[in-house]
Order: C-alpha cells, then sequence, then structure tokens
C-alpha cells in the first residue's frame, strides 16, 4: 500500500485544464522526483494535493485516507506538508517565528515542538544563527533552508518541495541535497519538484516524467538517467560531446 | 565611437543593505552580453536601475551621450530602452495583441492604434504568437508568456533590450528555440543584455559575460575565461559544475 | 440594431419635457445628472481603475462656484462653465498631489477632500453664506419653462459626458489609461507618461460633475454645504457604475437609470428608513454584481468586441 | 504652564485616540479592508455601556470587557456573513460594502437610539486631580489609562500567541498560510472580530467622555483614518504614536484656531501626509 497515491486525476484553473489524467505513487520512506520543464503542471499538481486547487476527478489517498478535494488546512492536518515555490517566507516575522508557524497545526504540546525546533537547528545550524533576525533578510539558499525546516516542524508523514533549486547557486543546490538525504534517513517520504534534471535524479529513488500534463515515463531513478530519450530532452547532452553527465 | 550604454560607478543600496556596489562596464552596439551571478547577487536590480525604476545611489549611467540615471523610468522606455520582466508582468485581461500593441502604441511611437495593431502583429509573428493573438494573456503557458514580454519590448523598438530570465524554467529543447529568437533579434542590430541564470545559454549565445556577486562586479570576460576564474567557481558555479561546462564554452 | 434603439431613445428624451408633467420631468432630471456623474466617475474609476470617491467635492465645489459667481452678477451659463473650469483646475492640481497613491491610500485621500472643501465652506461665511447656505439669484420664468430648462441643461451635460467617453474609449488616452488599469508597472514600461494619463482622467472626472453642481444650485435656488458635498454623490455614481459595468460606454448611463428607478420606488413609501435600505440596496448589488467588478473582471473594451466579431 | 496643561490633555486624548483607531488598522492592516463600520462599532459600544450603566449600574469602565466581547461576537458574524465574499476583491467593492452596511447600522441606531446627545454621569463625579498647577481630570486618566492597556494587550497578542502569529501570516501571504493549515476564512473572522471587540472597548471609554450619539460614528472614523495614516500603517506602536500625536495636534489647535476647526485641521493634516509621506512614522511592511 503506497504512502501516497495519485490515480488518473484532473485539474486545472479556469477553462484551462492543465492536469490530464495524473498516477503517481509515492511509497513509504521514498524519495520521488517529479522532473519536466516549467508550466507542464507539476507545481499544479502539488497545489493539487495540497487542496490549493480543488480535483476535478481521480482520486488521491494518502495511507488509506482519500484527501481528494480536502481544503488545505485539512490536508496538512492529514500529514503532507507542501513547500511552495518561491519559498514564501513570512516576512515582518524572524526565523523562529516562521518556523513556530510550520507547526501551527499541531496538538501534540509545547514539548515536542521544541524537540523538533533544535532537530531544524542542528540540521541547518545557519537558521539557528539568524533565528531572530527578519526572514526577508536571509539569502536565496538560507530562505530555501527556512522553508523546508519549516515543513519539518509539521510533522509531516509526506514533505512536498516544490522547485528546490529555482535561483540558487549549484554550490548550495548541492548543500540542500545532503541535508535532504539526511532528513530521508530518517524516514521521511518526499516528493521533489525538480528542474534540474541531474540534481533530481542524483537525489531520488524514483521518478516521473511529466510533458504538458501528463506522466510520459516513470521508473527507478538509475534507469531514467541512462534513458536515451532523458539524456536528449532534458540534458541536452547528446548533441554536445565531451560533457560528462 | 562612444558605447551604447555606459555605466560609471553606479551603486544603491536598500536601507542597510548594499544591492549594487560600484559598478562600471559598457555594452557597445551589437554586442550580446551575459549577465549572471547567484540570486540576490544585484541583477534585477542593476536592471531597474537602468531602467530607471530605481534611482542610482551613486555614479552615472550614459546611453549614447545622454545621461539617464535621472530620467523617470517611461522617458528611458521612450529612448529605446527596453526590458522583459523576470517575473512575467502582461496586462492580464487584454489578449496578446493587445499587450503588443501597447508597446508599439506608446514608446514604439505609432500613432493610431489601428497602425499599432498591424506593428503588433508583425512582432507576434517574428516570436511566434500570432496564432494566440486574441487569446487573454493570462491564458499562456509560462513559455508564451515569456515570449510575449519578448514581443512587447520589441514592439518599443528598442536599441537596448535587456532579457531578465527570458529562459529560466525552459527546457533545453525549448532553450534552443529561445537562443534561434535571441540571436535573430541581435541581428536587427539590436544590442542585447542577457540575465540569465541558464549557464547553457550564456555560455553559447554571449560574446561576453559580466558576473555580479554581492552587489560587485567580480568578472568581465569572455564565457570561456569567466568558467575558468576561481573566484567565480568559487563565488556561484561551484567546482562539480565548472568541470561539467568548463569545455563547453569558447 | 443599437443604432436604431439608441436614435429612438435620443428622440424621446428631447420630446420628453413637451410631454411629461413635473414629477417625471424632476425625475428624468435626476437620472441625466447622475448619469453626468457616473460617466464621470467612469472616467477614472472604470477606465484608469482608481477607486476616486471625489465626485461629491467636485460637484459641491461646482455648485458654490457658480453659486457665488452668479450672486456677483455673472450670467447663468457663463457661471456653470466657469464652474466647471474652476473644478477642473482643482482637480488638475489635486490630481497631480495624490495620484502617486494607490488602492486604499488615494480612496481615503479622494473622501476626505470632500470633507475638507465641505469645512472651508463652512466657514468662508462671507463669501458663501457658510453653514446657513447660499441663495441664488431668482429667474424670470415661470415653474414649467424653468423645469425644462434645467432638463435640457442637465440633457446637455449627460450628452457631452457621453460623447466624451465614447470618444477617450476610442483612441490612445483611452488605450492608456487601460493599460495603467491592468498593470501600471508595466505600462510605465511601455512609455506612457502615466502620472499625465491619470490626471487627464482624473479632470474628466471631475470637470462634468462640476458643470453638474452649478446646474442643480441653479435649480434648487438654494444650497448648503452639508447638501451638495453629500458623500452620497460619491458613492451612489460608484455603485451604478458597478451596475451598469465598469470600464465600457454606456454602464454609467444603465446604472443610474435602474438605480434611480429602484430608489425612487423603494423611497416613496419609507421615508425614515431611507438611508438603511440604500445601505441595503448597495450591499446586496456588491454581493451579487449581474457583469460588473467582481475583483478584476472588468467589463470589455469596445475594441475588443470589434475583433471578436470581425475574427472568423 | 498653559501650554504644559493643553500637552497633558493632548496626550490623555490621544490615548483614547490610539485605542479608537486600533481596530480600525488591524482590520486595513491584515484584511485589506477599509472598514466604513469602524465608526458606528465604536458607538454602538458606547450605548451598551450607556444603556449598562443607566439600569444595571455597571460602571462603564468594569463594562469594557463585556462591550468587547458583545461587539467581537458582532464583527466574527459580520464577517463570515458579508466581508469575507468580497476578500481579495478591488479596494472599490470592499470600501462600497462597508459603506452600505454602515448606512444601514447608522439608520437601525437612529430608529433605536434617537438622533439626540446622551452623556454618561458617573453619580459620584471622579472630579479631577490637581497636579502642580495641571487640572488632569480622574476619569480621562483611567480612559487613558484602560486604552494604552487594550492596545498593548492586542500588540502582545500579535507578537506572542497562536493565533497572533496566524493573523500575520494571513497578512503576509495568505496562500502560504494555507499551506501551514491555517484555516483562513476563521482567521479573517477572528481579525474583524478583534477589530470590532476594540471599537467596543473604546466605545464604553468614550461614553464617559463625550456626548454620544449615531451623527458622531462619521468624526470617529475619520479620526482613525487620520490615525492610521500618521501613524503608519501596519503596526500597532504606530497607530499609538499616531493616536497621541492627533491628540497633541488637535488641543493645541483648539487652543490657537478655536475648537471647531480642530476636524478640518486633521483632515488637512491627513492629506498633506498622504501626499509626502503616505507610509507615516513608523510604517512597516509588516504588522505587529
Amino acid at each position: 500500500m503506497s504512502l501516497l497515491s495519485v490515480e488518473n486525476v484532473t485539474a486545472g484553473y479556469g477553462d484551462v485544464q492543465v492536469l490530464w489524467g495524473i498516477d503517481l505513487r509515492v511509497e513509504q520512506g521514498e524519495i520521488v522526483a517529479l522532473i519536466g520543464s516549467n508550466g507542464v503542471g507539476k507545481s499544479t499538481l502539488l497545489r493539487t494535493i495540497s487542496g490549493l486547487l480543488p480535483t476535478r476527478s481521480g482520486r488521491i489517498t494518502l495511507g488509506d485516507a482519500d484527501i481528494g478535494g480536502l481544503p488545505p488546512d485539512q490536508v496538512v492536518a492529514a500529514g503532507i506538508i507542501h513547500v511552495p515555490e518561491g519559498r514564501r517566507l513570512f516576512a515582518a516575522m524572524n526565523v523562529r517565528d516562521n518556523l513556530l508557524m510550520g507547526a501551527y497545526h499541531r496538538r501534540d504540546g509545547t514539548p515536542a515542538i521544541r524537540r523538533d525546533l533544535d532537530f531544524v537547528f542542528g540540521l541547518f545550524p545557519r537558521l539557528y544563527e539568524r533565528r531572530l533576525q527578519d526572514a526577508s533578510t536571509l539569502s536565496g539558499g538560507e530562505q530555501q533552508m527556512c522553508a523546508i525546516a519549516r515543513g519539518l516542524m509539521a510533522a509531516p508523514r509526506l514533505l512536498m518541495i516544490d522547485e528546490l533549486s529555482l535561483g540558487l547557486a549549484p554550490r548550495i543546490v548541492e548543500e540542500l541535497s545532503a541535508a535532504l538525504l539526511k532528513i530521508n534517513a530518517t524516514g521521511l517520504s518526499m516528493l521533489v519538484v525538480e528542474q534540474d534534471v541531474l540534481t533530481a535524479l542524483d537525489l531520488s529513488h524514483q521518478a516521473f516524467v511529466m510533458v504538458s500534463g501528463r506522466i510520459t515515463l516513470s521508473g527507478s531513478s538509475k534507469s531514467l538517467a541512462d534513458n536515451p530519450f532523458i539524456r536528449e530532452a532534458y540534458l541536452g547532452v547528446a548533441p554536445v560531446a565531451g560533457v560528462a553527465p | 565611437m562612444t558605447a551604447m550604454l555606459r555605466l560609471l560607478n553606479v551603486s544603491r543600496r536598500f536601507g542597510g543593505l548594499i544591492a549594487v556596489n560600484n559598478v562600471s562596464f559598457e555594452l557597445r552596439a551589437g554586442e550580446i552580453v551575459g549577465l549572471i551571478g547567484p540570486n540576490g547577487a544585484g541583477k534585477t536590480t542593476l536592471v531597474n536601475l537602468i531602467t530607471g525604476v530605481h534611482r542610482a545611489g551613486a555614479g552615472e549611467i550614459w546611453y549614447g551621450d545622454e545621461r539617464i540615471d535621472r530620467l523617470p523610468p517611461d522617458r528611458i522606455a521612450r529612448l529605446g530602452i527596453a526590458r522583459t520582466f523576470q517575473v512575467v508582468q502582461p496586462f492580464p485581461l487584454m489578449t496578446v495583441l493587445e499587450n503588443v500593441t501597447g508597446g508599439a502604441l506608446f514608446a514604439g511611437g505609432v500613432p493610431t492604434i489601428g497602425a499599432a495593431k498591424e506593428k503588433a502583429m508583425e512582432h507576434l509573428t517574428f516570436t511566434g504568437l500570432s496564432h494566440l493573438a486574441e487569446r487573454p494573456a493570462s491564458s499562456l503557458t509560462l513559455a508564451n508568456r515569456k515570449r510575449l514580454e519578448l514581443a512587447k519590448s520589441l514592439a518599443t523598438n528598442p536599441r537596448l533590450l535587456l532579457l531578465d530570465e527570458v529562459n529560466a524554467g525552459l527546457n533545453a529543447a525549448e532553450i534552443d528555440a529561445a537562443l534561434d529568437l535571441i540571436r535573430a533579434i541581435a541581428a536587427r542590430g539590436i544590442t542585447i543584455l542577457l540575465i540569465e541564470h541558464v549557464m547553457k545559454v550564456v555560455l553559447t549565445a554571449t560574446s561576453r559575460v559580466l558576473v555580479l556577486h554581492h552587489g560587485e562586479l567580480i568578472a568581465d570576460d569572455t564565457p570561456g575565461s569567466v568558467t575558468r576564474d576561481p573566484r567565480v567557481i568559487e563565488a556561484y558555479l561551484g567546482p562539480k559544475f565548472a568541470a561539467r561546462y568548463g569545455a563547453l564554452a569558447p | 440594431m443599437m443604432r436604431v434603439f439608441a436614435f429612438a431613445a435620443a428622440v424621446v428624451l428631447v420630446l420628453l419635457p413637451a410631454l411629461a408633467d413635473n414629477y417625471v420631468l424632476r425625475v428624468a432630471t435626476t437620472m441625466l445628472m447622475y448619469s453626468a456623474l457616473a460617466l464621470g466617475w467612469n472616467f477614472i474609476g472604470g477606465f484608469a481603475g482608481y477607486p476616486s470617491f471625489a465626485t461629491a467635492a467636485f460637484f459641491g465645489l461646482g455648485a458654490y462656484a457658480s453659486g457665488v459667481l452668479q450672486t456677483m452678477g455673472v450670467p447663468m451659463p457663463a457661471a456653470w462653465a466657469l464652474g466647471g473650469a474652476i473644478v477642473a483646475l482643482f482637480a488638475a492640481a489635486l490630481g497631480r498631489a495624490i495620484l502617486h497613491l494607490r488602492g486604499h491610500y488615494f480612496a481615503i485621500a479622494s473622501l476626505v477632500v470632500a470633507e475638507v472643501l465641505r469645512e472651508i465652506t463652512n466657514s468662508a461665511t462671507d463669501l458663501t453664506g457658510g453653514g446657513m447656505g447660499l441663495n441664488l439669484p431668482v429667474l424670470s420664468l415661470d415653474v414649467t419653462n424653468q423645469a425644462r430648462l434645467f432638463y435640457y441643461a442637465m440633457f446637455v451635460a449627460a450628452a457631452a459626458a457621453l460623447a466624451t467617453t465614447a470618444f477617450v474609449a476610442h483612441n490612445r488616452l483611452g488605450f492608456g489609461l487601460r493599460c495603467i488599469q491592468q498593470n501600471e508597472d508595466a505600462a510605465i514600461m511601455l512609455g506612457i507618461n502615466t502620472l499625465r494619463y491619470k490626471v487627464v482622467a482624473f479632470v474628466l472626472s471631475a470637470v462634468f460633475p462640476g458643470v453638474c453642481g452649478g446646474i442643480y444650485a441653479s435649480w434648487v435656488n438654494y444650497i448648503d454645504p452639508t447638501d451638495v458635498y453629500d458623500v452620497l454623490l460619491s458613492v451612489k455614481p460608484i455603485v451604478m457604475v458597478l451596475l451598469g459595468g465598469v470600464g465600457t460606454v454606456m454602464g454609467g448611463v444603465y446604472g443610474a437609470i435602474l438605480f434611480l428607478l429602484m430608489e425612487e420606488l423603494v423611497w416613496r413609501n419609507l421615508l425614515q428608513f431611507h438611508a438603511g435600505l440604500l445601505g441595503i440596496i448597495v450591499v446586496c448589488l456588491v454581493l451579487f454584481l449581474p457583469n460588473g467588478l467582481r475583483g478584476a473582471g472588468w467589463a470589455k473594451p469596445w475594441w475588443r468586441r470589434r475583433t471578436e466579431e470581425a475574427a472568423p | 504652564m498653559l501650554y504644559v496643561q493643553v500637552l497633558v490633555n493632548g496626550l490623555v486624548l490621544g490615548g483614547l485616540y490610539s485605542c479608537i483607531a486600533v481596530g480600525f488598522s488591524l482590520v486595513w492592516g491584515v484584511l485589506n479592508v477599509i472598514n466604513i463600520l469602524h465608526g458606528s462599532l465604536i458607538i454602538l459600544g458606547s450605548y451598551a455601556a450607556f444603556f449598562a450603566y443607566q439600569y444595571l449600574h455597571i460602571n462603564p469602565f468594569l463594562f469594557v470587557p463585556v462591550a468587547a466581547l458583545l461587539l467581537f461576537c458582532l464583527g466574527y458574524a459580520i464577517q463570515l456573513v458579508f466581508v469575507n465574499r468580497v476578500m481579495g476583491s478591488a479596494v472599490l467593492i470592499t470600501l462600497t460594502l462597508t459603506f452600505g452596511l454602515n448606512l444601514l447600522l447608522y439608520n437601525l441606531m437612529i430608529l433605536a437610539f434617537k438622533a439626540d446627545f446622551r452623556k454618561v454621569t458617573l453619580s459620584p463625579p471622579l472630579g479631577s486631580l490637581n497636579l502642580a498647577g495641571v487640572i488632569v481630570p480622574v476619569d480621562r486618566v483611567i480612559s487613558m489609562g484602560f486604552a494604552l492597556a487594550l492596545v498593548g494587550l492586542l500588540y502582545a497578542l500579535l507578537r506572542g500567541s497562536r493565533i497572533g502569529r496566524a493573523i500575520v501570516a494571513v497578512r503576509m501571504d495568505r496562500e502560504a498560510a494555507q499551506l501551514m493549515g491555517v484555516n483562513v476564512s476563521r482567521i479573517y473572522a477572528i481579525t474583524f472580530g478583534l477589530g470590532a471587540a476594540m471599537a467596543g472597548a473604546a466605545g464604553s471609554l468614550f461614553s464617559v467622555m463625550f456626548p454620544i450619539s449615531p451623527e458622531t460614528a462619521n468624526a470617529l472614523l475619520g479620526k482613525a483614518f487620520v490615525i492610521c495614516v500618521l501613524g503608519g500603517l501596519g503596526s500597532v506602536p504606530g497607530v499609538m504614536v499616531g493616536g497621541l500625536t492627533l491628540g497633541i495636534i488637535e488641543s493645541y489647535s483648539a487652543l490657537f484656531f478655536g475648537p471647531e476647526f480642530s476636524v478640518t485641521i486633521s483632515f488637512t493634516l491627513l492629506i498633506l501626509l498622504l501626499m509626502f509621506r503616505p507610509t507615516g512614522i513608523m510604517g512597516r511592511r509588516g504588522y505587529q
């Protein structure tokens, strides 16, 4: 029984349909990557799962609970946390308050929340240094760390991260990937939408490729990395010789 | 001959934060120059300074032999400096054709709405959007919205075009198409400053690359030497990346 | 088809004074006045998308300017025109001062202008008669001819407002204002001098209410500050345009007619609950708007409809 | 000595003014809605205090929490039933909606309470203190104390509590707040309720100091405008600064130009501020 299963989901904005029957699964403890160029509907799928966008048809289940069509606050209560595209930390609030906002829906008391706060500060020491700083004064990389940490504070069963590397220097992306692997090691399953195909395939166990609102290819990340179609379309590798993937 | 655009020791701070710090460089007519740097390095602020959205705290900006760092943005647009926005800024409820007509009608200097619409249609065909002319701008995909931004700024018939992250989010195939478009625009004699994150575009399309880091210009050289410059690698590219793309650039 | 309907309406409007009794004439004159106010507001509120609550200020200033001029012996029509000019100058200066504000800040600034003008008029007793009000020189016409005169005066004002609206909607100014309404920052980048365009729209939104203020003053012959600077003179035109369709050419006219018919039916029987009922009408209109503004759903401009008809 | 007296009067008045404006600033800052109803809600609080004192002999100062609770419920209901349907609409829509609601509430108050002025006269009048020549009416000082305490309480709630953080989060990024599990409509209703509660509390304090009638509602709304722009939107300390500043300006202008000019001067000040310094003295992007 998968942790998350998305069956034949369609969704869109107004008269523009974006998702045309999506099937996707995340197994317990796995990191799943969702790759594809911008505008194909990756973010739309995450927004549909997290309830920001209504599902038009199809089913979304977490464990055995059907969460399709639930409002965002109930999807959060069910345990799916969505780290949005562009990070979207709360300005005029310091880092610590942003992290506490992550734990807003939790009912398991202050000691448990304080314990998780120490865990995320341990995972991202720089956030501890800047904990009393206004979140909008952080650098791009630090903001992404804070957004991920804020998601962890909600004690999720599934963490969804939208556009991990957007706008970040490659060096920072390497650091973040290492942190995500460490988090996954604690057993947390993840669904990561990622622009840079190399980063995505390095990071994940399974991957799904989306083109204009449909899943066209899926499988283990290793197999996809060697797949000629992926190398051609996304790595633009084939024509220019001499570049190791 | 005088440079098309000249920045002399330009700086700007917001509150305590120095966004752009003592930047100087020149752009000569017909060049395609890249501008790279991590998020928050000051790239967009630099574009806002050139286009008059922000006023320079210190230093001068010259466009040909006219000083423009004190002019309002609409005057600068009418002088022939156009830009695309990193966060796409269409007129949402207007059609694609009307969006581009606006460019031709005002900065483009076309007198009547009718003539401006014809001019706009030319730019739509050039950017491959003519089949979407009557669609509302809000219904476009991201790639097409980026093309709409391009068509709008072309309609103002600029001599200098600042492309801010026009290729962000496109896949390899879409990037190749965008590259051809950029080369076609340059072929019309328009000077281009390409603000980019997608290294593949910058390394193959530009003759010169400016690297910005924490608001300072740390490199102004050919793409090849920039990717091998240790300061750039340390500040932005990271060793693994440089190895992968080092061989790619001339 | 539209041509026939418009022509027939024009004929009826021109012949009305000869046919209708004084009550119908009074209601028709009020409808024409509010059509002019709504069409005026549409320039800044509809086309440019700036939520102006200054219509009452322009109306009141026009009333007092032409009223005071008439007490100084200026003939009535000249006083109306001069009143309109004074209001236009005032709006140009005010526009330059507050049109850099956006959203709520602009709304509040425009709302408060009428309050300040009312207080100033109240205290300038030697010129305006202050709180005691201002009596205008009595006309030498009998009652029915007076009613007809002011009907035609308001008719001319409304027709001028409609013609100007149609003209602006078809030219650069209208297109530029619509760009400003959709996304002002992008409009600046296309080379539009947005402040100048907004000030022109603001002056247009002032001159028609200003002239109507002058005509109204002569019509009722006695004005006082609370009457001509009443905030409802700012709010009713807005609700009328919302009802009729924001940013369109005819929206203000349809809205004015519908709103005043509704108000006339309701008001006739429940006098002491008038404000409350007006409130209920406004709330219902805003919550259940037929085709007016909800969020950014501005109505379609003229050139969109033509291209769609022309498109295969 | 006269100047000190006028200054003290201004500060005492200013304390109450900040309480009058803080609810309006909260609703404007967080919901981005100009609540034209705010003046009438204050007067409703005053009438509640007046009748509680008249018939139930509850001292208005003790009645403050009750007025706040009553108005909180009314505010919560108004938001859920009416304002929630236009959240995110253009300024024009939200402003016109609350204008219509205010017309209705004003007319209902006229019918219920008639238009004549009423004043709470405490049976053992509290008299006034004489601090080195400066006469300070006790009831005003208590009102000011209450007002500043209420403003401080709201500030603490916004900064320190879970609900307060949620309110600020919704203000800064509604969608991101939803992703944290915040039920946004409930937070809007709580915020509007809090705004109304502060209005009710201010109303009870107001009834002790000034005569009340449905007609004075618009003047109170006008003061709330000026204070918010003067002090800077989006900060409770800003409202306190704005309120005290307006209190001082009005009492000095009453001294130099006569009391009837205080409204004109405060509105002229508002327009000048909007022209040159719309963000006000303490204006900040966030909301504390």
